[in-house]
């Protein structure tokens, strides 16, 4: 099947939506002129038009704030954060504006707009430009989000994401921009929100991770297929709402769980997983859960350190190992 | 000068919003409201002459003193009652309070409880008309206090370099809360930050329904040409306390009653109309008359409303 | 022992901090003039001044940045919130330059501050404020949360926290600011930082929990008492880091977890206690851990519907009595 | 006019910047420097003549675009050096890198990766000497595309009214990263905002170290005397690509080596003193080797030291 990177799936789905509903439109920094930084809006300006695909000065809360203006108005807007670090600029926009506006007003408005974070490390970028943040958006009712660990989903979900009437926020990992994935050329993908997928089959443990984890993931189920240990993996790939029953499924039949994904460990999306199984599941479980996750400073720069920082494969494998 | 059927209007919404906001100053001090109020008494010219100039296609953002906007927009008395009560037939079903009235049928897009949370959400309306193509506009209303927010600035710059039809509407009500603006605003006229953006900034008596009208005009009109936004600063004074409940230990009974006394809204505008002979006092006291049977009827309707069931409390979270 | 309000408490600990430390100061909007919404800065300005006790324009983002300046040459600031609500508007400044600052400048940073942050629901002040948001910040390094659930409590976590070289985060539930509590008189009280405090032994189950939910939490336990039920409370003082030891310890004796706080429930505080004694205390474990916290909707402001978004006492009753 | 030692100073730390720079451009694209970098050549008079003006007691907050003020506030170049590496022997022992650079015995108080997260900042240190007493004071500096975030509103409105010992200034160099400042900005004179806090405003060719230095010396004084900010706008254009490795596909090579060519702050500096005749061309040559030598030091100490230790994770956390 043909392949194509995560970037070129994400520019393929604003295209698509773009052509097919004139009211999506794009907003953010250094987007058009420059076509981001990575690569991801290449060509849009050109074929949408520098209105519909608009830089803006560096105003994050007029950006996010436009965005539900704009919303509000009838149109489909696409805000793109550059950075998901940045959303603590903008984030009274996001939490008391965005989430709330719609139950506020007693439904009496929809705020159908997309924001897009790239998230996550990449090479030494250090501490503010490496964050994964997910985590906050689960605890903000109103807000869905999203987190595609591949190509085909990042197409799947950003077109269903822009169809959403809701608010939704688009994680994209930055690591993940240049990775190759197999992605159907004439066919309409869109991958459901709020459905987590099984992605792998198994028996003896559950693996739940999502974003660039989910290949960690895949490293690790390789790693204790050799010595026998079969793992179920499931993507999440919608972080708000939690698709409880596929995990609660999986973890009735393997008895165990580890949940891994790079964000910081502590009070991640990783403990409200953990937090459901305690409560909903505890009867299924052999052994005590696992939580990998990234370690409780802030990201720092230098490559050594950026290492120890990481979440590893080897936690993952370590972890199932120690519970069998 | 000013055709009669105009004059009415302004009179009919200043006074809607005065009768309405007294009664429920009173009923809020009862405890049959919930909730924070801040009341609009005494400023009633701005939105009622701003508005006057809008139609239901038009956006206006409205702040945490919200009454007045959204009655001058067109919203019915009884719905808005209904949901200061929290009533089930309020126009967010009681979600939202006097904090968070809307009503989008007539393009009130929200009172906000953050103080300068609208600036944003007005630039992204005007925004989309705009590249809707319509001459619709949009107006953000703000307090002298507001204008020290970052996002006073994001907007004003986004506004100004993208030539969005929309207007700033500064109710510059020398209080922000307990503070005189003077201690925390560097600049007298609000109006002046207009330079820093490289558009008009016009200073109104906030207290003049005529001069606020005229100059919320020109502002409209150099929008719907596409000429991008203005910044409008109204002067204007605080009769009320900062919230119903307020002590109001910032300042004296005497300032209030004299910058109240000397300097009403609406007796200004009767003493002009009935001196010009424009209107007639028996013109007046109709409005009047409808207007307190209206707000009655508007007290009956959301007495008589059901609160939300806990069935509610789910509904209208997603689409 | 003499009794005063939570609001007199909070009062007396700046009192007592601004006369020991000349460093200490405190901003933030309408605290002078107004002497505070809660009436918990009534006083300040006459003894210390207004340079010391200092209103602010309407400028989240600057008062927070300004005080993450002044520490950094050597104060040590208070910045009052006015509504933990409004801390989305200085995000950016709290997670990305307070909490960072020290690390990301290997250490040659002190960044002494302290944010109060009032929140909670309050009769009908509605979505934007109403929130409880401290679970964000258990999942931001570099910073400290607290939260006091009775009047000695606010007194000595606010003067530990004004003596911290950390920056704190001290949330202040605006119930409690009116209720009263013993506090004795000619004593200097400093509550650890860092520490639980069991606050009513018992063997049957332990409740976790904090700030007004205390309160619940009592009464749940004089509910259960009555059937023969009795139960362990811990009062977690401080949200982060969180004092896992003694959640472990009393889960190991009790065998059972009930977690209860104000704020929603999913993405909570009570996430991440569930998965730590899901990953270490797991066996201890005689029945599914228990969280109770808010609805997940934004606040709304109808006096019926915040009372079916209020986490109660009855569910924290009905929790246990199904764990048994 | 200016004193032979002084114009040492300029020209030493305008070249140790050029140097410096150019070195990590090399070091940055080899791959030998990890992470994100921004480079300041051609801006070099601006840092200088400001930092000329300051003592280690005073601050400074700069931007993702560091390594000149850092320089010129009288950091080390091994240290720095160092840093960038990320090695241990770096100023923040490097954990932070180049846009996080910072030298806090120098009153370097840090690069920032937040475009516009420093003005508040040196707001709060100019409040803190002001609450202390002292005439030491505060300078952030911050770009053309900064001076749309709505800090910088907030944090020119509180220095304003609180007349904080705080400088403001603006390294207006054309472009925020692929962006022509006037295409987001809505004003041609980022000075001319000051109108809206009540502040001087003033505009200086930033190429210029010597008008800048007079510029920057007249709002110190002012500072120091207790009469509140100034508003700085440093006219300059950026060299270098946005960051290195930059394929600048949003303009033509032709026009920067244009603008460079004719505008080189240190070329301008060159000619005037030779010219003028304070200083000879051994003079400059002989600063010129010095700073080459020392580069060369800072590279072999930034080589020869280690990384930190995955033990170091950990610390420097909490105090
Ligand atoms: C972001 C934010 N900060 C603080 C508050 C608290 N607050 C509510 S109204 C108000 C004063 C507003 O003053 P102004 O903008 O002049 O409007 P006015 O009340 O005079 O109409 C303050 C400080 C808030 N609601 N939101
Ligand atoms: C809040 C925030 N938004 C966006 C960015 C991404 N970004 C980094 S530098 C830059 C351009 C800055 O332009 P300017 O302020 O003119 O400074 P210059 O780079 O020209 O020195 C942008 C958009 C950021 N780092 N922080
Ligand atoms: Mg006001
Ligand atoms: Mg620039």
């Amino acid at each position: 099947m043909r392949k194509i990177t995560f970037s070129q799936a994400t520019l393929e789905a604003m295209q698509e939506e773009m052509r097919r509903d004139e009211n999506v439109f794009i907003l953010g920094e250094d987007i058009a002129r420059q076509g981001g930084i990575f690569g991801q809006f290449k060509g849009l300006p050109q074929e949408f038009g520098f209105d519909r695909v608009r830089d803006t000065p560096i105003s994050e809360t007029a950006i996010i704030g436009a965005a539900i203006g704009a919303a509000l108005a009838g149109m489909r807007p696409v805000a793109d954060m550059h950075f998901a670090d940045f959303m603590g600029v903008c984030m009274d926009e996001i939490f008391n504006q965005m989430a709330k506006i719609r139950y506020m007003f007693g439904g009496q408005a929809t705020v159908p707009m997309v924001i897009r974070a790239p998230d996550g490390l990449v090479r030494s970028a250090a501490a503010q430009h490496s964050q994964s943040i997910e985590a906050w958006f689960l605890h903000i009712p109103g807000i869905k989000v999203v987190a595609p660990s591949n190509a085909y989903d990042a197409k799947g979900l950003l077109k269903a994401a822009i169809r959403d009437d809701n608010p939704i926020i688009y994680f994209e990992n930055k690591d993940l921009f240049r990775q190759e994935g197999e992605v159907p050329e004439d066919e309409e993908i869109l991958v459901p929100i709020g459905k987590a997928k099984v992605a792998k089959e198994g028996k003896d443990v559950t693996i739940v991770s999502y974003s660039i984890m989910m290949q960690n993931a895949f490293e690790a189920a390789d790693e204790l297929a050799k010595e026998g240990i079969n793992a179920e993996i499931i993507d999440l790939r919608t972080i708000s709402p939690i698709d409880k029953e596929t995990i609660l499924n999986s973890v009735a039949k393997t008895k165990r769980l580890l949940i891994a994904h790079e964000a910081v460990k502590i009070g991640g999306v990783g403990a409200e997983i953990a937090a459901i199984v305690a409560e909903e599941g505890l009867d299924y479980l052999d052994a005590p859960i696992v939580r990998v996750g990234a370690k409780y400073t802030p990201v720092p720069f230098s490559p050594t350190l950026e290492e120890a920082y990481r979440p590893k494969t080897e936690e993952i494998v370590k972890g199932i190992k120690e519970m069998l | 000068m000013y055709d009669k059927a105009l004059l009415k209007d302004f009179y009919k919404t200043m006074v809607s919003i005065r009768y309405f906001e007294e009664t429920i100053d009173e009923m809020s001090l009862k405890g049959e409201i919930p909730g924070f109020v801040h009341l609009y008494i005494g400023e009633e010219a701005i939105a009622t002459a701003v508005c006057q100039n809008l139609t239901h296609k038009d956006y206006i953002q409205s702040t945490h003193r919200g009454h007045g906007h959204t009655i001058a927009k067109g919203a019915q008395l009884d719905r808005m009652m209904a949901e200061l009560f929290g009533k089930k037939t309020g126009y967010c079903k009681g979600k939202g309070g006097s904090m968070h009235i809307a009503d989008f049928s007539v393009g009130m897009l929200g009172a906000n409880g953050v103080v300068g949370g609208g600036y944003t959400l007005a630039v992204g309306g005007a925004l989309a008309e705009q590249m809707k193509g319509t001459d619709n506009i949009a107006v953000v209303f703000f307090g002298d206090g507001a204008s020290n927010r970052g996002t006073f600035h994001e907007a004003l710059n986004m506004a100004a370099v993208w030539k969005l039809p929309v207007i700033f509407v500064c109710e510059n009500n020398e209080w922000a809360s307990t503070t005189p603006y003077l201690t925390q605003t560097s600049v007298k006229d609000i109006a002046d930050r207009a330079v820093g953006y490289g558009i008009p900034g016009v200073i109104v008596d906030g207290n003049d329904v005529f001069e606020v009208y005229e100059a919320a005009k020109t502002a409209v009109e150099r929008a719907r040409r596409g000429e991008g936004p203005t910044l409008l600063e109204a002067k204007t004074y605080r009769i009320k306390g900062h919230f119903v409940g307020d002590p109001e230990m910032y300042r004296t009974k005497e300032e209030v009653k004299e910058r109240f006394d000397s300097n009403d809204p609406i007796k200004r505008f009767e003493d002009k109309v009935l001196s010009s002979g424009d209107m007639t006092e028996s013109d007046l006291e109709e409005i009047r008359e409808e207007i307190k049977f209206e707000i009655e009827k508007a007290i009956d309707f959301a007495k008589n409303s059901p609160f939300p069931g806990v069935e509610e409390l789910y509904t209208d979270l997603y689409v």
